[in-house]
């Protein structure tokens, strides 16, 4: 019997001396920042990817002409400059002279143009051609200096050319076909490996216009489960990360050693309905189920409280205060009158899609509306997908209801084009059109007075809420955790980490 | 200075209350220096449980000595008692001072591991010899029992031996560190006739040679004659009577005893065959079966592409007739092509050639009958255990398209009473059963349908020797009954001896010897039944020498296309005839 | 029922027993909704309530009571655990059967066939299967159902071959007897016990699947409940509120331990390999 | 020899069937490359630009002319490319496969070594306390869900004792074995687990049949001991069904141990066929479980060769 308690506890000893060596701290260099996130990039060229991951790693290698600061407002990237013509049919850049390919070329106007041309081309399949159509052609009258002629004018196309999809990538490569294999930006930081789904290693670009970085490296880890993000982070392996799920960054505060940086971002949860299939056809059971929505609450369960109640508007200088829109505050005798005024008084079942995990929260916001709804008789199906499945019924327009994380732009009409004017591409996601959506949205293209715009925006918000095609919840944040000695990380409402390219290790 | 094991009062139960579940019950002997006895049972009667528990091996089963004593004089001289030892010393003496075998050679031997190693395994144990010298000592040991060809057959694993060889190979594990008391667990029961005569032999020479003790655990009082001195009987767990070998065999005083010498059959050569034959009767009459010129082959597949490369002649042309009311015997040895001759003729396995025709017995009424049926050798195979008798009994008429009726109730009651089964026997299961009224429930099963053949395929060679008798006895009295033709097939030419009119001996695929029973077993003309006849222990045989004959068995296996030569025959006598050997 | 009687005399089978009926209880009472709250409810200003006595194992995310919800996914994961199960038996019986009885040609296609599901890493088949046929209780019934199918083809085949040769299948044959009644009689009656066996074994099997499945949010569908699902649903929360993931964790735990320790009760009664005296 | 051709020569029959199914299946799955790229934004693109893009991966036709096509491919060892990795098939496959091997050997030598010398001491324990001991432990081993174990490892680890093994960049054997090590015996840890509670359940009831055999009687018999008995008499017997057991969840290991190493944060089998599918890369998803299903075979028939190599009895001309 000795002898067997012997043997266990050498067993148990080894076992623990073998944690022990796997569990020391990894001693790199200091000015390597260790980073983690939970879902890969899916791809490198920066005019296909619409991924979260996808365009998060390409901001810190590729460079638009222009960017947007915490504030949203326009600031110089690889343009120095930029004006519109005072009819708004022309809008010209200037480059910065000292705009440089990581392959040591000078960025070109004809860079531009050539790149700009890619993401028109049909056969490029480039994600934000749609935004561009307005582009009628481009003029290099200098290296330094290109011109884009509209067909019309196009205010939020500035807002749009911020955008990583619209990054200037260098003409040769796009002759030789080898966008998306090579990655040769101007950004901050060279992509020196990927490994898919594992670690991305990103090195400093000495020549980048925009100065030294603060850091030699970024180490990206591809760490799938959230939690274990956070063990690492309290066991010093990473310095940053990128949350997604409320009930992890919550807990990130509760450390010493720990801080959570979050900020409200652009992207809103929204129940949409599908006002082509019945009875949501009827305006009366749409806006019957906005009245019995209790958004706050939505918020409260899914997110922890963690985010914004907002209107379609969520782009802060625009917003309008959610008091003001229709059935903002929670109205259940109102939905019930309304129900029944549609002829609905015992109220109808329908289903109601979300993709698994995509965002983390919708499966509870489904069953929090799913509660709320069952109050005024809609017996609700919840139907979670895998990512992919849903987005193919989502695109297809083949649901009742979905509860969706829809991206959010700088511009209002940029972000909302596409479902509600009558051209839309989306429009058959929509579902939903009438004469006074389109005509605002066609004012609040061309309207370049920015008080103007925001009265046209205005009105759009509460015409919208009123026909509640789709029921707006909220907006949440974008989160990152960062052990307390990093320095420097400024978060934006776009959930860029382009600041990383500041950030240091003290 | 007392004998060499000196057992007195021994008791074993079994269970969580020994006391309560005694298999052995107040047993004494005394055994000396160079004896043999033999203990002489039937199942249940305690005589394993008896030998198990000298080198205390009941304790691995279970068992538990609870009461009595087993002295064992040491090699020192010191007696030591076996019921109070403690396991250290019981490992010394196993294998060391008593050895022993078993009777299932199959499986006694480890199958993962070379016989050579098992053997230099006792050696390594007992003498303390580890390598080359263990090597050397293991291939002496085989040759000890005459094993040929030892130094390469050392290398071999169990399932390359046959059982013949395998039980050898036990004896000379079992006596390798020459111990002074062997205890053989009916080492032959498990073996063809001529095997049996064989290791019988081997046995009585190691005897003779070591002078060592044996104790010799058998069922068969007939093999007992030629090899012990003194002779046990035990019966429930008690010595029913014991002695010296003469006194028992020839005056023998407890029942059982007398039960087990007359009531169960021994070979007689001949002299205790059946009186009334019925082939001469009916000269003229159709035979109920007649089997003409079959041959089953079975294709032996190898090489590359697994092309047929030859093929096992199991049975090489085979043909007999059987009259109503008639017994054929069919007999050899394992391996002979017997069963496979049964399976043919029920269709069980395809003939490659030859035709079998059976007369059907007119039909009783609204049944419809088929004229063969078959009654096999493992009366706990086949009878499906999850049925019950009735619907047991009932298979054969739905499955030739009958219905279960008042009638057939009826029908299946009057058998049943008829074999001998209690009434109540329609609602119980084969395991309420024992295996002499399990084999009664196969006859009555296959008697359902009329029948006017029954092939009897070892049909009582499971069961135990005194249940043989009484199974033998209720087949001739069905026969005489219902004229029905039995072709039973055995390799116990006791049984034969009692139930057959007409013997055929089969050797390799093909009959050699047939005729009239007491006329091939007193006077066999061929020399094979010759062999097979002077293998068969019998109770006047007493401490006859065998000799040792190391032939194999030959292979089946012949090359495609092989066809064997015309048989030519010899007859000796109106109705026996034999092949004549090359 | 002399089955019964000596599964209850077996220590491991009273103890398995009494688990599995003790959560059958529960799995219904749950059904009839004889809950101590309605699992559904949210009680809004109550969520994350650690357990006291009014919500015994404390309240979820949404306020909702986890005893109650404990009791009904009980109830949800043992269905999907015994449909499955059962699709998976009675297609590997008739798969199994017909393999070994047509022998050869059939033996050998069945076979390949179950070689291909076999080797198909079975979380991906039943991913695919989810996706193809959308999630739900019955879509995880059906995909663990195909992955048990081929374990238990094998377990009908290996001993619906050795039960074909035996004694009493040729004595059927001498009679006449047709393929269906050797079959059903004398195979398939002689595989119960066997079945039994594994079928209780491949119960506890199919609640872990459940389990993975929901992990990966591919089983049942919310707000139903099941054991697995408010696992995996707790995983973010373990920290804030752990009771959501030891309450389904432990209970899953004994669950699975009843169905193994009734397995091997069954096993020891019914399997004659064990059984057989040693005297 | 002629056992092994014949079984070799089914294996092409299976993997058609296996890839004709994953072909068919992940094209019925709703969802496509294009879909997995650009999410909801694909509904953005014309009818042109959609054409191209199926055209750039490849899924622009008929699946059985695509089914073809990847089967020529497969023929010259091409098993197409990857559309997320960018590169050939086999290559990502080769790469990742490492880990899994090692993580399902670790997995294997951790149960083998727990397990059978716990199986043991149960069997030759039978029904006293200890034995009972040990079964209970190996069924909590049996019932307790991978991921819960897996969660609560990191949890207790770094929050208790604030270590944790390396996260994140995972090291090959061959360049830094210690750190490897590290980083796979938590892993290890977790799938082992469940895998030695099998094991020394199956162990101690092969080792309860075995010693109930007829050539344990007859080795003790001749006076070998009981520690002889068991080890060199009983054990080489009971190993088949642990082979068995070992042999069907090492094959399974190999398929990838998706949770695990989603959890572990490893660059496993099982996690980067689990992207592919959910990234819908057709080629990869084909090619791997492909990959798997003849991995899983090899080993099934690895087995088959250690039953006869552990016992001489096996022939293995009728299976």
């Amino acid at each position: 019997m000795v002898r067997h308690i012997g043997k266990k506890l050498l067993t148990g000893m080894t076992l623990a001396a073998m944690v022990a060596i796997a569990a020391l701290p990894v001693q790199a260099s200091a000015a390597t920042l260790h980073m983690a996130w939970s879902q890969d990039a899916t791809g490198l060229d920066p005019h296909k990817q619409t991924a979260f991951s996808s365009l998060r790693l390409l901001e810190l290698i590729y460079e638009p002409l222009v960017r947007l600061d915490a504030n949203l407002q326009i600031t110089p990237a690889i343009a120095d400059s930029w004006q519109f013509s005072p009819d708004g049919k022309e809008l010209s850049f200037r480059l910065n002279p000292k705009a440089k390919f990581q392959n040591g070329a000078a960025v070109t106007s004809a860079d531009v143009k050539a790149s700009f041309e890619r993401i028109l081309d049909e056969k490029t399949g480039a994600a934000a051609r749609a935004n561009f159509l307005s582009i009628a052609s481009i003029d290099t009258p200098d290296p330094a200096n290109v011109v884009f002629h509209l067909s019309q004018p196009d205010v939020p196309i500035l807002t749009a050319m911020s955008d990583v999809n619209a990054a200037i990538v260098p003409a040769s490569e796009i002759a030789a076909g080898s966008i998306g294999t090579t990655t040769i930006g101007s950004g901050p930081f060279k992509l020196e490996k990927w490994d898919p789904n594992s670690k991305e290693v990103l090195v400093a670009n000495k020549d980048w216009a925009g100065g030294a970085t603060g850091v030699d490296g970024i180490d990206i880890s591809v760490l799938p489960d959230e939690t274990a993000i956070l063990a690492a982070m309290r066991t010093k392996q990473i310095d940053f990360a990128l949350l997604n799920d409320p009930l992890v960054a919550t807990l990130v505060p509760k450390e010493a050693s720990l801080q959570l940086n979050r900020v409200p971002v652009l992207a809103y949860h929204v129940l949409q309905l599908n006002p082509s299939r019945k009875p949501m056809t009827e305006l009366k059971v749409r806006q019957a189920i906005s009245c019995a929505i209790d958004r706050q609450e939505v918020l409260d369960t899914a997110s922890l409280g963690e985010g914004k109640v907002t209107g379609p508007l969520t782009i802060p200088a625009l917003a309008t205060d959610p008091k003001q829109l229709f059935c903002y505050k929670r109205d259940i005798e109102r939905a019930k009158q309304l129900m029944a005024q549609a002829g609905y008084a015992d109220g109808f079942s329908a289903t109601v899609i979300g993709a698994t995990g995509e965002p983390p929260t919708a499966a509870a916001e489904a069953q929090v509306i799913q509660s709320q709804l069952a109050e005024i008789g809609v017996k609700l199906d919840i139907k979670m997908m895998e990512l992919n499945v849903y987005v193919d019924a989502w695109l297809k327009g083949d649901f009742d209801m979905a509860v969706a994380l829809n991206g959010g732009r700088a511009d209002p009409y940029t972000m909302y084009n596409r479902y509600w004017t009558k051209t839309g591409n989306l429009q058959k996601v929509a579902n939903y059109i009438d004469d006074t959506l389109d005509s605002l949205m066609q004012k609040g293209r061309t309207e370049t007075d920015p008080a103007a715009r925001k009265a046209i925006f205005a009105d759009f918000e509460k015409h919208i809420t009123e026909m509640s095609p789709w029921i707006w919840l909220y907006t949440s944040y974008s989160y990152t955790a960062q052990q307390k000695n990093i320095a420097g990380f400024e978060p934006v409402p776009t959930g860029s980490l382009f600041s990383l390219a500041k950030v240091t290790i003290q | 200075m007392i004998s060499l094991l000196s057992v007195s009062g021994l008791r074993v139960g079994f269970g969580r209350n020994p006391q309560a579940n005694e298999v052995v019950r107040g047993v004494s002997f005394d055994l000396a220096d160079g004896e043999t006895l033999a203990i002489v049972g039937e199942s249940g009667s305690g005589k394993s449980v008896t030998a198990l528990s000298i080198n205390r091996l009941v304790d691995y089963g279970g068992g538990r000595i609870t009461g009595g004593s087993i002295k064992l004089r040491r090699a020192d001289g010191s007696t030591f008692d076996l019921t109070a030892a403690a396991e250290p010393q019981l490992t010394k003496i196993r294998g060391g001072e008593i050895g022993m075998i078993f009777q299932e050679p199959m499986t006694s031997l480890n199958p993962v591991l070379t016989i050579g190693w098992q053997i230099e395994e006792s050696f390594r144990l007992h003498r303390g010899l580890t390598g080359r010298r263990a090597t050397a000592a293991a291939k002496d040991a085989l040759d000890r029992v005459r094993i040929p060809d030892a130094a390469r057959r050392l290398k071999y694993t169990p399932n390359q031996l046959s059982g013949g060889m395998l039980q050898r190979v036990m004896i000379a594990m079992a006596i390798a560190c020459n111990p002074r008391l062997l205890i053989a667990d009916e080492p032959t029961t498990a073996l063809d006739v001529t095997v049996q005569a064989q290791i019988m032999a081997l046995l009585a020479e190691l005897k003779q040679e070591t002078g060592m003790s044996m104790i010799f655990i058998t069922h068969d009082i007939g093999l007992v004659a030629g090899i012990a001195d003194k002779v046990m009987v035990m019966q429930g767990g008690e010595a029913v009577e014991q002695g010296a070998l003469n006194q028992i065999l020839d005056d023998p005083q407890h029942p059982y005893t007398r039960h087990l010498l007359h009531a169960v059959p021994h070979f007689a050569g001949g002299g205790a065959t059946r009186r009334d034959a019925q082939r001469e009767k009916q000269k003229a009459a159709e035979p109920a079966l007649k089997v003409d010129g079959l041959v089953v082959r079975f294709p032996v597949k190898g090489g590359f592409l697994s092309r047929t490369s030859g093929a096992v002649h199991a049975v090489d042309g085979v043909d007999f007739e059987l009259m109503p009311g008639e017994t054929l015997a069919v007999v050899g040895e394992s391996g002979s092509g017997k069963s496979t001759t049964a399976r043919a003729i029920l269709g069980l396995v395809r003939s490659t050639r030859g035709t079998i025709s059976a007369s059907a017995r007119k039909a009783a009424a609204g049944q419809s009958a088929l004229p063969v049926q078959m009654v096999f050798q493992n009366p706990y195979g086949s009878l499906n255990p999850r049925l019950t008798v009735e619907n047991l009994l009932a298979e054969p008429v739905i499955a030739t398209g009958g219905r279960i009726t008042a009638e057939t109730r009826a029908k299946m009651a009057a058998l049943l009473k008829r074999v001998g089964l209690p009434e109540n026997s329609l609602q119980r299961y084969p395991h309420e059963f024992s295996g002499g009224q399990r084999q009664r429930l196969c006859i009555a099963r296959a008697l359902m349908l009329n029948p006017s053949v029954i092939v009897l395929d070892e049909a009582v060679s499971a069961l135990d020797v005194s249940v043989q008798a009484r199974v033998l006895k209720l087949l001739i009295e069905l026969q005489r009954e219902f004229g029905l033709a039995y072709l039973f097939i055995s390799h116990d030419m006791a049984v034969v001896e009692r139930i057959a009119h007409r013997i055929a001996v089969i050797y390799a695929g093909q009959i050699v010897e047939i005729g009239d029973a007491r006329s091939v077993l007193s006077e066999p003309k061929h020399s094979y039944t010759k062999q097979l006849i002077a293998a068969v222990p019998t109770i006047d045989r007493r401490h006859e020498r065998f000799e040792l004959d190391t032939r194999q068995v030959p292979s089946l296996v012949r090359p495609l296309g092989f066809e064997p030569g015309p048989a030519n025959w010899q007859q000796f006598g109106p109705d026996h005839r034999a092949r004549v050997e090359v | 029922m002399a089955t019964l009687r000596a599964i209850f005399a077996h220590p491991s089978g009273r103890i398995g027993g009494a688990i599995v009926a003790l959560y059958l209880l529960l799995a219904v009472l749950g059904m009839l909704g004889l809950t101590p709250h309605n699992p559904l409810t949210q009680h809004r200003v109550e969520r994350l309530h650690a357990p006291d006595s009014t919500y015994w194992m404390g309240t979820d995310l949404f306020g909702r009571d986890v005893a109650s919800r404990l009791m009904t996914g009980i109830g949800q994961s043992f269905i999907v655990a015994f449909f499955s199960v059962a699709v998976a038996t009675l297609a590997g019986t008739v798969l199994g059967l017909a393999a070994a009885w047509f022998g050869r040609r059939w033996d050998g296609l069945v076979m390949r066939i179950m070689d291909v599901v076999l080797a198909f890493p079975a979380i991906l088949l039943a991913l695919l299967i989810v996706a193809v046929a959308g999630p739900g209780t019955s879509t995880s019934v059906i995909a663990i159902a195909i992955v048990y199918t081929p374990i238990f083809t094998r377990v009908v085949r290996g001993p619906a071959l050795s039960l074909k040769a035996r004694e009493f299948v040729d004595a059927a044959r001498t009679f006449g007897s047709s393929a269906g009644y050797i079959v059903t009689r004398h195979l398939l009656l002689n595989l119960v016990a066997p079945l039994t066996v594994q079928v209780t074994l491949a119960l506890a099997w199919a609640l872990l699947t459940e389990a993975g499945l929901s992990f990966l949010g591919l089983g049942t569908q919310p707000p139903a409940a099941s054991l697995g699902l408010m696992l995996s649903d707790s995983r973010n929360l373990m920290e804030t509120a752990p009771w959501l993931m030891i309450f389904p964790g432990v209970a899953i735990m004994i669950g699975i331990l009843g169905f193994n320790l009734l397995g091997d009760a069954l096993r020891d009664v019914l399997d004659p390999k064990m059984r057989r005296s040693i005297a | 020899m002629n056992y092994l051709m014949r079984r070799l020569a089914t294996f092409p029959l299976v993997l058609l069937g296996v890839s004709i199914v994953v072909f068919l299946a992940i094209r019925m799955v709703p969802g496509d490359s294009i879909t997995a790229m650009l999410g909801t934004e694909a509904g953005l693109l014309t009818p042109q630009q959609r054409d191209a893009l199926a055209a750039y991966f490849g899924i622009d036709q008929p699946w059985f002319i695509q089914y073809w096509r990847w089967l020529l491919g497969l023929f010259q060892g091409n098993l197409g490319i990857s559309s997320t990795y960018g590169r050939p098939v086999l290559d990502v496959i080769l790469e990742h496969f490492p880990l899994t091997l090692e993580l399902a050997l670790l997995s294997m030598v951790i149960a083998l070594l727990v397990g059978m010398p716990a199986g043991i001491f149960a069997a030759t324990h039978n029904e006293k306390l200890s034995d009972l001991g040990v079964r209970v432990v190996a069924m909590i081993g049996q019932s307790t869900p991978n991921f819960v174990l897996a969660l609560l490892i990191i949890y207790t680890l770094s929050a208790g004792f604030g270590v944790l093994p390396a996260m994140g960049e995972f090291s090959p054997l061959w360049q830094d074995p210690l750190r490897n090590l590290g980083q796979l015996l938590l892993p290890a840890i977790t799938l082992g687990f469940a895998f030695a509670a099998s094991v020394t359940r199956i162990s101690r009831s092969a080792m309860l049949d075995v010693l109930s055999d007829d050539y344990v009687r007859t080795a003790r018999s001749k006076g070998v001991s009981a520690r002889g008995v068991i080890w060199r008499h009983a054990l080489p017997n009971a190993l088949i069904p642990v082979v068995t057991l070992s042999g069907i969840e090492f094959g399974y290991l190999l398929g990838g141990a998706v949770i695990v190493e989603q959890i572990y944060a490893l660059p496993g089998l099982g996690r980067m066929v689990l992207d592919a599918i959910l990234q819908r890369d057709y080629a990869l998803v084909q090619g791997s479980v492909l990959f798997i299903a003849f991995n899983f075979m090899i080993v099934n028939l690895l087995v088959d060769l250690a039953y006869v190599a552990l016992d001489p009895r096996i022939r293995l001309s009728e299976h």
